[in-house]
């Protein structure tokens, strides 16, 4: 009986298994709608299982999921789910996953789930706290399985709004003003992809089929029917949309002159929500710019990717040295993600089937991270109650257990080899240097690896070694079970990409390859 | 010898600029809706006289139409003096700048 | 290369070797604390049987002894089963670039496994008797078992990927291990500079790793060696990218190997407990760079070869002239250790592959036995490390005297010890080398002036260590009353004054004093087929004859005569030679200032830039290249940080600012008083009418 | 006596009409009763004339079914009747007390729309088949296009009756209070479906008279006798002005007929007579823009709005200004016929369009008195659908003889915006009255935090502000993404940008209701004392819920406005 459910649920094409992923979450929040706003324990169990359950499915998705089908093609994809939702707008409820969004739809449940622990501090509003909670994760879910442009787009607003309320109710003491820039940065970015769906879609009905479905209007740009003749400002339509959807994505990957909403956002914001943006919120850029921004303009993608390539190069460089600068713990955590993501924009720029694989799997390798690095800097500040780099010190010997973890942790951010970090970064440099105009740009972005050592070392060094500075830090208790349950599985999985890679490059590669297909680069 | 229709229009257009001015210039309601019955009256004289021009199918269109706009001037002559005599009784004054509670 | 030799099962054996020391680590990571005396027994058993495992395996090679056995790979020719695991790409075509875990034993192989574990089993003992007490006494041998792993790892690795990988564990547990007690300031900053100092040299060896992967598409060493072979025309013609990956290669050995420009970091090293700098900083961890530059010889060009040898000599003469005035004791043998490294390195250079990788062998055991011996003294000494209030030592604390007499004879190469034949070997290479230079002769003079000078300078230094800590009167109460360390602290040091005695030829059996047919050169050696196009050293003895010999023992002899005429019969005062030579004593005795150059030109503009922003920081980072390179991306920071804040952020907030300005005009016409609200609209009424009127 | 029988024929279509006539006769006839001295002859009286009303009705309803062909269930009509007559005279014994003397007249009103809408639904029904409707005494044309406004005009007084039934500062004189809100809708019927220049007129004035008396209801509040005052005097000049020009297109059009001005239009020479040609149009836009407050006719908008008592400001931000928008499609596409005229008219709409935009949202930054930031946000929004209707007719072409080939898909979008822009607006308002009754202020920095003590209602205030700043899953995100893509079609592309820009800066003052009602904690707010009745927040919810409802499926509201446009 369980079988005949299962396969039901997870048939190929019958299957429902993306939309429960995606909406169990949802039915989780109405659930708490009823539950009375004292009862703190039962809410959280619930969220517990509301979150606990899409990652039981995503994990057992991903062993469901056949990599050698490839990806990126309408016939490649995999669990698809097809309805119509709105006929007079050729709108499509369009499901499916292939290599690329699987992992990452992994990584967002596993970071939810994790999230749910993390968040036994809050005590105010706990209600509405997780009922919003609830509502993000449906809405990153959301955008890693929609192939239909509007509801892509459906689901990126309403991951934006509770991330909104999430940071300026519960954030820091700047919360409003980190929040409300959040939330101007992304809708500005939002607007831009509005315009580009509109204008792909006039285009598409000027062309005889109007149709939002990712995958036909791939097919239509590659072809090359996907534009208009005339030109703005010296560029043509297919410039344009390009530009237009690359700053809706680059605002959310951020890379350099974007990421000012960044810190300020990671500063205020409660641990377990810097957490989720940190982990997978970021990545909805680079997803964003695999699945709709370079297929659609596969020709402007292909002559400017040396430009992407710099400005990822820059992003390394630059975010490492202004890490280096900041004296708040989480600024400089934030800092070190848009310089890390850099190496993702490399290697899309690198136009070589190894950046585009360093790419996607910096993505996974950073998120874990950077959402380990969080919890480690969300342990110390529930402690010490401030984020000063410079009055901690000598913690090493008082909290030994918290060290090796937070260890663990910030080699995989250096990118020590056998963690997932060096991986990556060894892929995308390959991928960079086999491009023969992104050659250069291996040197600057290895001087981008020093420093990151440099600075992620000199941060060890101020908080956990050296001599006790303050005496107050004496009194502090160790990481607890809890905290510590919370960082394992991503120290768990750093080390393990780390060391078989195989494990997560398998899955992505023939969807790569599709990609690249689609992409005319193969 | 009638008189051409030109002059009838600009005999309405001079009751039309009269009453804008007198609208514009006196700092007083009473004045003001003073200034109203001139445009309405212009108006009434542009209808009959092109009534009386243009004949057609219904002749005395235009001279129903300005029944019906002496008929509604009055109604609201009398729906805007009880507001003025309602305004005066709170503010004291009839000039159109003392009632300004409501400003932003 | 005859593949049946070692079968799949071996390979499977050789990897137990790094797999006990991995399990010993991770039990005592986890479970330390609570086993019986903090399980520091788990590693040491774990490297008893690692040490046994690797003999054995020495001994199966040595069995076949045929100089012929080249290098056997796990990784398998298509068709046939062996150890190997597609490592980046699990379901890749066979022909995509794809990056293959694999095992590769050869005899110089065999040699590395045997010092490894050999030492490490050693410091593990050793370390029972030092560590005594230590408040995180478990811990440390569960570095210690890290380290040995992952310098296991480095040795066995058959592709250049894992070669990295665990080039940077042995510099992460390097890194750990220096900064052991890192409550103190300056044991922490320690081991940031060697970490990053070392970083430095991994991100160029990586550098040239892309280089070979774009050209090669793989990073297995059999292949490269293969394709190599095609691409050089049988190594005649060497093309330009090869000479360029080759010293961006070599570039990952200097870091790590402690050469010149990246030197500093070591003398600080000795920060961390006397163990780990034998261990680590002495045998296993700085040879790496110099079994990498072995591994990898077929690949480095002639004019490559050529750089080798500059930076090794210049290393070789450069520390031993420092080492010369230095009074801590660690930092004597620490500055001794980066001379024999350079030594090493230029013998590489110089073309003499056996005769280097043999001084590799027997320095491993007398320089660390000498670390050893000094970590003795210094318990003896209730840990005063400086010789200036040492002496007299020879009667309180015999064994340890005996032993280190025994491996500073080694170290100075004096007959009958074991650094006299690799050191002998080396000279006489670097002498065939100044004969018969590759492309710019009068260049290959300086190695061998160098290494003959510096063998004088290091037995100078090394007798004066010994004068002056055993011999003359006791010079401070630690010294009255030091004593004999216990017998888990003496009996490595024995073992290992035996093995530098007899490691390199065991005369006593053999009774070849004068080393003409040593055991090493004839099982590490080149393939013929590589003869050609190379400098061929392996006959340089027979053919200078005894000339080098003559040189190395008279320089070694003249060297302690100094050092006896200056410290132990006092003919000649120390300070008034000091003060005769005035400013190049004072520049010798400042480490030719390149720590103040460093500070100089790289730091100080920096630091005193920045610490004008942070001046809490300016203390803590003074010194080391480390902070130079930190500092100086600061400065740059610095600028960005400000240029995020107000630049971008600012056009932010403008936009915010403008609306409010924008909605304060609307405010302006809402004034409230209805006759301006008429006037407003009869101006409307009329200009619409004149709009309609001009444009109709 | 046959004409006299088409006549009556002809009654069956403005059933509606006459429905609202006769509640407004017995809301007056409730009120005299219950405050005239009880005696025999006043039962009498209203027993005659509830007969008399009675027997009209069913009879019209025979005469309605008849012309629709459809039997129309009699049975209603008694019933109706009967509760009708039983509140009259029974009324007084039970309903005592002045609680009753505020609902009893409300609920015969609420009775009276319900039955009006079950005759338009019935008329909507009958029209599906040809859209295109038939004119009534020459005067109306009852097509889908006007029946349509008709609904949104029904439904807005049946939610504006709800809101005053709870709106407690209204003390006395609610028989006229409701007398003359039924009026203004019975003015707004006539206005939508006239066809004729003298019955727009009449339509308007009703409209007019009696929103001025509903603006300045509250007696003893000084600030609702200033919004009276401005309110009177600026819709009688502004009136007297429309008129002026509404005698000109006489004399250019040579007819009362709109059908007949425009084809006589079409004929006349370019340039003839420009004088009058250029007061007349300048005179009748600026009349009919005066009613929607497009921006240079806007300035008595944001005083009177919040002068008036709050359900008035409802009524007028609502029902008016879509009645304006319906005289104002139906005048431009007469006017338009004249030769060259058409493109003067939508330039000059699109610039009041671009102007209303921006001056709504930048006005609407500073406010802290929320009723007049909605004020403020509703001249914006009249801009986003004057966008709308520039391009309509940007893209428009000349059909034949005075008539216009129009996109439909674009009329749809304006239609469906207007009908959106009612539910937010309505939604909004009743919001503003439930908190500031509970806040005891309509001002913005005394409702800090009330968002935790009010959730339900702050929470559904919430997505009628996501609406009307158009984010996704919200009604208005739908309208505005019709209104640009008809904007974009006709290609008034700068158009849609600064829209999207005003959009952004929208943001800015709708979040700021949003932000101070819950980003802070509760315990800082003000205590609530009382709170307005269930009933307010079920209607809220309703509204809210209908606001998302069309949100996610647009297909329902979607296809009634594409039904209804299709008249043009």
């Amino acid at each position: 009986m369980l079988g005949g459910i299962l396969n039901q649920v997870a048939g190929g094409e019958g299957g429902i298994l993306l939309s429960l992923i995606t909406f169990v979450p949802i039915l989780g929040m109405l659930v708490i709608l009823f539950i009375p706003k004292k009862q703190h324990d039962i809410i959280r169990t619930i969220a517990g299982v509301a979150t606990g359950i899409p990652l039981a499915l995503s994990i057992l998705l991903w062993f469901l999921f056949d990599p050698s089908k490839g990806g990126a093609t309408a016939e490649a994809m995999q669990f698809v789910e097809r309805h119509a939702w709105i006929p007079t707008f050729h709108i499509q409820y369009y499901l499916g996953v292939d290599g690329l969004s699987v992992p990452l739809i992994f990584l967002n449940c596993l970071l939810l789930f994790i999230a749910v622990p993390a968040s036994w501090k809050i005590e105010k509003g706990v209600k509405g706290y997780f009922m919003l909670l609830l509502l993000l994760e449906t809405g990153i879910t959301g955008c890693f399985v929609a192939l239909d442009f509007f509801l892509f787009y459906i689901f990126w607003e309403l991951m934006l709004l509770p991330m909104y309320f999430l940071i300026g109710i519960w954030g820091g003491p700047r919360r409003e003003y980190a929040a409300i820039k959040f939330f101007l940065y992304t809708l500005a970015g939002s607007v831009l992809m509005l315009v580009g769906l509109v204008a792909v879609y006039l285009i598409s009905a000027k062309e005889g089929n109007p149709t939002f479905d990712l995958m036909a209007l791939a097919e239509m740009a590659r072809s090359g029917k996907l534009g208009a003749n005339w030109s703005v400002l010296g560029m043509g339509f297919k410039t344009w949309l390009f530009w237009f959807l690359f700053v809706a994505f680059a605002i959310k990957v951020p890379i350099v002159p974007f990421h000012t909403w960044l810190p300020d956002a990671h500063v205020e914001a409660p641990t377990p929500i810097s957490v989720i943006l940190a982990g997978i919120l970021l990545k909805l850029g680079g997803y964003g710019m695999l699945r709709i921004n370079f297929p659609l303009a596969p020709e402007a993608f292909r002559r400017f990717a040396v430009v992407l390539a710099v400005i990822g190069l820059v992003s390394i460089v630059y975010g490492a040295f202004v890490a280096m600068a900041q004296k708040d713990f989480k600024k400089l955590v934030a800092y070190s993600s848009v310089s890390h993501m850099g190496y993702v924009l490399l290697g899309f720029g690198s136009l070589a089937l190894l950046g585009f694989a360093g790419g996607a799997f910096q993505m996974f390798a950073h998120g874990t991270s950077s959402a380990m690095m969080f919890l480690i800097v969300g342990v110390i500040y529930d402690r010490a109650h401030h984020r000063d780099l410079n009055r901690f010190g000598g913690l090493g010997s008082r909290m030994p257990y918290y060290a090796g973890l937070a260890s663990v942790g910030f080699f995989a951010a250096l990118g020590l080899p056998s963690m997932s970090g060096f991986v990556a970064e060894f892929l995308t440099l390959i991928g960079a240097y086999e491009g023969d105009h992104t050659r250069w740009m291996v040197l600057i972005a290895i001087v981008g690896v020093v420093i990151t050592a440099a600075y992620i070392l000199w941060t060890i060094q101020r908080v956990f070694l050296g001599p006790m500075k303050n005496e107050e830090y004496k009194k502090f208790p160790d990481i607890s079970l809890r905290e510590a349950i919370c960082q394992a599985p991503l120290g768990l999985l750093c080390i393990l990409f780390g060391v078989l890679p195989f494990l997560l490059l398998d899955t992505m590669r023939p969807s790569l390859e599709g990609l690249m297909g689609v992409l005319g680069l193969k | 010898m009638t008189v051409p229709l030109v002059w009838y229009v600009f005999l309405a257009l001079i009751l039309f600029t009269i009453g804008l001015v007198v609208i514009v210039s006196r700092h007083n309601l009473i004045y003001t809706l003073m200034g109203v019955e001139l445009i309405l009256n212009g108006a009434n004289i542009n209808f009959i006289a092109f009534a009386r021009a243009l004949g057609g199918k219904y002749p005395i269109a235009g001279n129903i139409f300005s029944i019906f706009v002496i008929v509604l001037a009055a109604a609201e002559a009398a729906v805007a003096l009880a507001i003025v005599l309602h305004v005066f009784g709170h503010f004291g004054s009839v000039r159109p700048e003392d009632p300004n509670m409501l400003r932003e | 290369m005859d593949w049946h030799t070692f079968t799949t099962v071996d390979f499977a054996w050789m990897l137990a070797i790094p797999a006990l020391p991995l399990a010993a680590f991770v039990i005592q990571i986890f479970f330390g604390r609570w086993l019986p005396r903090k399980g520091d027994w788990v590693p040491t058993t774990a490297m008893g049987f690692a040490l046994v495992l690797a003999v054995g395996f020495f001994l199966k090679a040595m069995g076949i002894f045929d100089p012929t056995l080249y290098i056997q790979s796990s990784n398998p020719p298509p068709g046939e089963t062996g150890l190997s695991l597609a490592w980046l790409f699990g379901n890749a075509p066979s022909g995509a670039p794809n990056i293959v875990f694999s095992v590769l034993f050869d005899n110089l192989t065999a040699v590395m496994l045997v010092v490894v574990t050999g030492v490490s089993f050693l410091v593990h003992v050793y370390s029972i008797g030092y560590m005594e007490g230590d408040k995180r006494y478990g811990r440390f041998f569960a570095y210690l078992a890290l380290f040995s792993f992952s310098m296991l790892g480095l040795v066995l690795s058959g592709n250049l990927l894992f070669l990295m990988v665990f080039w940077e564990l042995v510099g992460l547990t390097s890194y750990l291990l220096i900064g052991f007690w890192f409550e103190k300031p300056s044991a922490a900053h320690a081991g940031f500079k060697a970490f990053i100092t070392t970083r430095i040299g991994d991100v160029g060896m990586l550098l040239g790793f892309l280089i070979i992967f774009k050209h090669f598409q793989t990073l297995d060493i059999v292949t490269i060696f293969q394709k190599l072979g095609e691409t050089t025309g049988d190594f005649q013609h060497w093309p330009g990218w090869v000479t360029a990956a080759g010293l961006l290669v070599f570039c990952g050995a200097v870091g790590k190997s402690a050469q010149f420009p990246l030197h500093i970091w070591l003398p600080d090293a000795m920060e961390g407990p006397t163990p780990v700098s034998a261990l680590i900083h002495a045998a296993t961890m700085v040879a790496a760079g110099v079994y990498l530059v072995g591994r990898f010889y077929l690949f480095f060009s002639p004019s490559a070869l050529l750089v080798i040898a500059m930076v090794g000599s210049f290393t070789a003469l450069f520390a031993a002239v420092i080492g010369v005035c230095q009074w801590d004791i660690k930092r004597v043998l620490a500055y001794s250790t980066v001379s024999q490294l350079g030594y090493m390195i230029a013998a590489l250079g110089c073309g003499a592959y056996s005769a280097g990788l043999m001084h590799l062998m027997t320095h491993a055991w007398f320089k660390a036995g000498l670390f050893l011996q000094s970590g003795s003294v210094i318990i003896g000494m209730h840990h005063e490390q400086d010789m200036r209030h040492m002496g007299g030592l020879r009667k309180k604390m015999p064994i340890t005297f005996w032993t280190m007499l025994i491996c500073t004879l080694a170290l100075c190469g004096i007959p009958l010890f074991a650094g006299f034949y690799s050191k002998d070997a080396i000279i006489a290479g670097a002498m065939h080398a100044a004969a018969h230079g590759g492309p710019a002769l009068w260049l290959w003079y300086f190695p061998a002036i160098a290494l003959v000078v510096a063998a004088g300078l290091t037995s100078f230094y090394m007798f004066r260590l010994i004068f002056l800590t055993f011999y003359g009167e006791p010079r401070s109460e630690h010294a009255e009353h030091a004593h004999e360390t216990p017998w888990t602290m003496t009996v490595p040091l024995m073992v290992l004054a035996a093995l530098a005695l007899f490691s390199a030829s065991p005369w006593i059996f053999n009774g070849d004093v004068l080393g003409h047919h040593l055991w090493f050169p004839h099982v590490v050696a080149h393939p013929e087929k590589v003869e050609a196009g190379r400098l061929v050293v392996e006959k340089a003895a027979e053919e200078h004859g005894v000339l080098p010999l003559v040189m190395s023992i008279l320089v070694a002899l003249g060297g302690i005569f100094l050092a006896w005429a200056f410290y132990y019969k006092k003919w000649l005062s120390a300070e008034e030679w000091a003060r005769k030579m005035g400013w190049f004593y004072k520049a010798v005795y400042n480490k030719f200032y390149v720590d103040e150059f460093v500070m100089k030109f790289i730091v100080r503009p920096v630091v005193f830039h920045w610490n004008v922003a942070c001046a809490a920081f300016d203390k803590y980072v003074i010194d080391g290249i480390v902070n130079a390179v930190g500092r100086g991306g600061v400065e740059a920071s610095e600028g960005s940080g400000w240029f995020d804040k107000y630049v971008i952020d600012g056009i932010v907030n403008a936009v915010g600012f403008t609306v409010q300005v924008f909605g304060g005009i609307a405010r302006l016409f809402q004034t409230g008083f209805l006759d301006q609200y008429l006037a407003f609209t009869a101006a409307a009424i009329a200009l619409g009418a004149v709009l309609f009127f001009f444009f109709l | 006596m046959s004409q006299l029988q088409a006549y009556i024929k002809d009654l069956g279509w403005i059933g509606p009409e006459l429905v609202l006539a006769a509640t407004a006769l017995v809301v007056l006839l409730v009120e005299l009763y219950r405050r005239g001295r009880k005696s025999g002859w006043s039962l009498g009286l209203a027993l005659v004339i509830t007969l008399a009303a009675g027997f009209g009705l069913s009879w019209l309803g025979r005469t309605f079914s008849a012309a629709l062909g459809r039997p129309v269930d009699l049975r209603l009509d008694v019933a109706v009747l009967g509760l009708v007559y039983v509140l009259v005279t029974m009324g007084d014994l039970w309903f005592k007390g002045d609680k009753w003397d505020r609902l009893v007249p409300g609920l015969v009103v609420l009775a009276g729309t319900l039955l009006a809408g079950y005759y338009a639904v019935g008329l909507m029904s009958a029209l599906s088949a040809d859209p295109k409707g038939t004119s009534v005494f020459g005067l109306q044309l009852v097509d889908s296009y006007s029946v349509y406004f008709k609904l949104l005009a029904l439904v807005s007084l049946l939610v504006v009756t709800l809101f005053t039934m709870n709106y407690r500062d209204l003390k006395r004189g609610f028989g006229e209070y409701y007398l003359c809100l039924v009026g203004a809708h019975l003015g707004i019927m006539f206005l939508v479906s006239s066809n004729h220049l003298l019955l727009i007129y009449l339509g308007l004035e009703t409209l007019s008279l009696s929103s001025y008396l509903l603006a300045g209801f509250r007696k003893e509040d000084p600030r609702s006798a200033e919004a009276a005052v401005k309110y009177v005097i600026y819709g009688g000049v502004a009136s007297a002005i429309m008129l002026f020009g509404f005698s000109l297109i006489f004399g250019l059009g040579g007819s009362l007929d709109l059908v007949e001005i425009g084809r006589h239009l079409a004929g006349t020479a370019q340039g003839s007579n420009r004088v009058l040609v250029g007061l007349g149009m300048a005179c009748t836009l600026g009349g009919l823009s005066y009613k929607i407050a497009a921006v240079p006719f806007h300035f008595w908008c944001p005083d009177v709005y919040e002068g008036a008592p709050t359900p008035v400001t409802t009524f007028l931000a609502v029902a008016s200004k879509a009645a304006g928008f319906a005289v104002i499609v139906r005048i431009v596409a007469v006017l338009g016929q004249g030769p060259g005229w058409l493109e003067k008219v939508t330039s000059l709409m699109a610039v009041a369009s671009a102007l209303s935009m921006t001056y709504g949202n930048l006005g609407a930054l500073h406010q802290t008195n929320v009723k007049r930031l909605l004020a403020y946000s509703s001249i914006a929004h009249v801009g986003y659908i004057l966008m709308a209707v520039a391009a309509l007719f940007g893209a428009a072409t000349a059909g034949e003889g005075g008539t216009f080939h129009v996109d439909p898909r674009a009329a749809e979008s304006i239609l469906y915006y207007l009908g959106a822009y009612m539910i937010m607006n309505l939604g909004a308002f009743g919001a503003v009255i439930y908190i500031a009754k509970s806040a005891g202020s309509e001002d913005m920095d005394d409702w800090w935090g009330l968002g935790w003590k009010l959730p339900v209602v702050s929470g559904v205030l919430v997505i009628f502000l996501l609406s009307l700043t158009g984010i996704p899953p919200t009604v208005g995100f739908y309208g505005k993404w019709l209104l640009f893509r008809t904007a974009i079609a006709g290609g008034f592309l700068w158009l849609a940008v600064l829209a999207a820009v005003n959009t952004v800066f929208s943001l800015f003052y709708y979040f700021k209701v949003a932000k101070v009602l819950f980003l802070k904690p509760a315990e800082e707010s003000r205590g609530v004392t009382v709170r307005p009745a269930a009933v307010m927040a079920v209607v809220l919810v309703a509204l809210g819920l209908l606001t998302l409802f069309f949100g996610v499926l647009p297909s329902a509201l979607e296809s009634l406005a594409g039904a209804s446009a299709a008249a043009l």
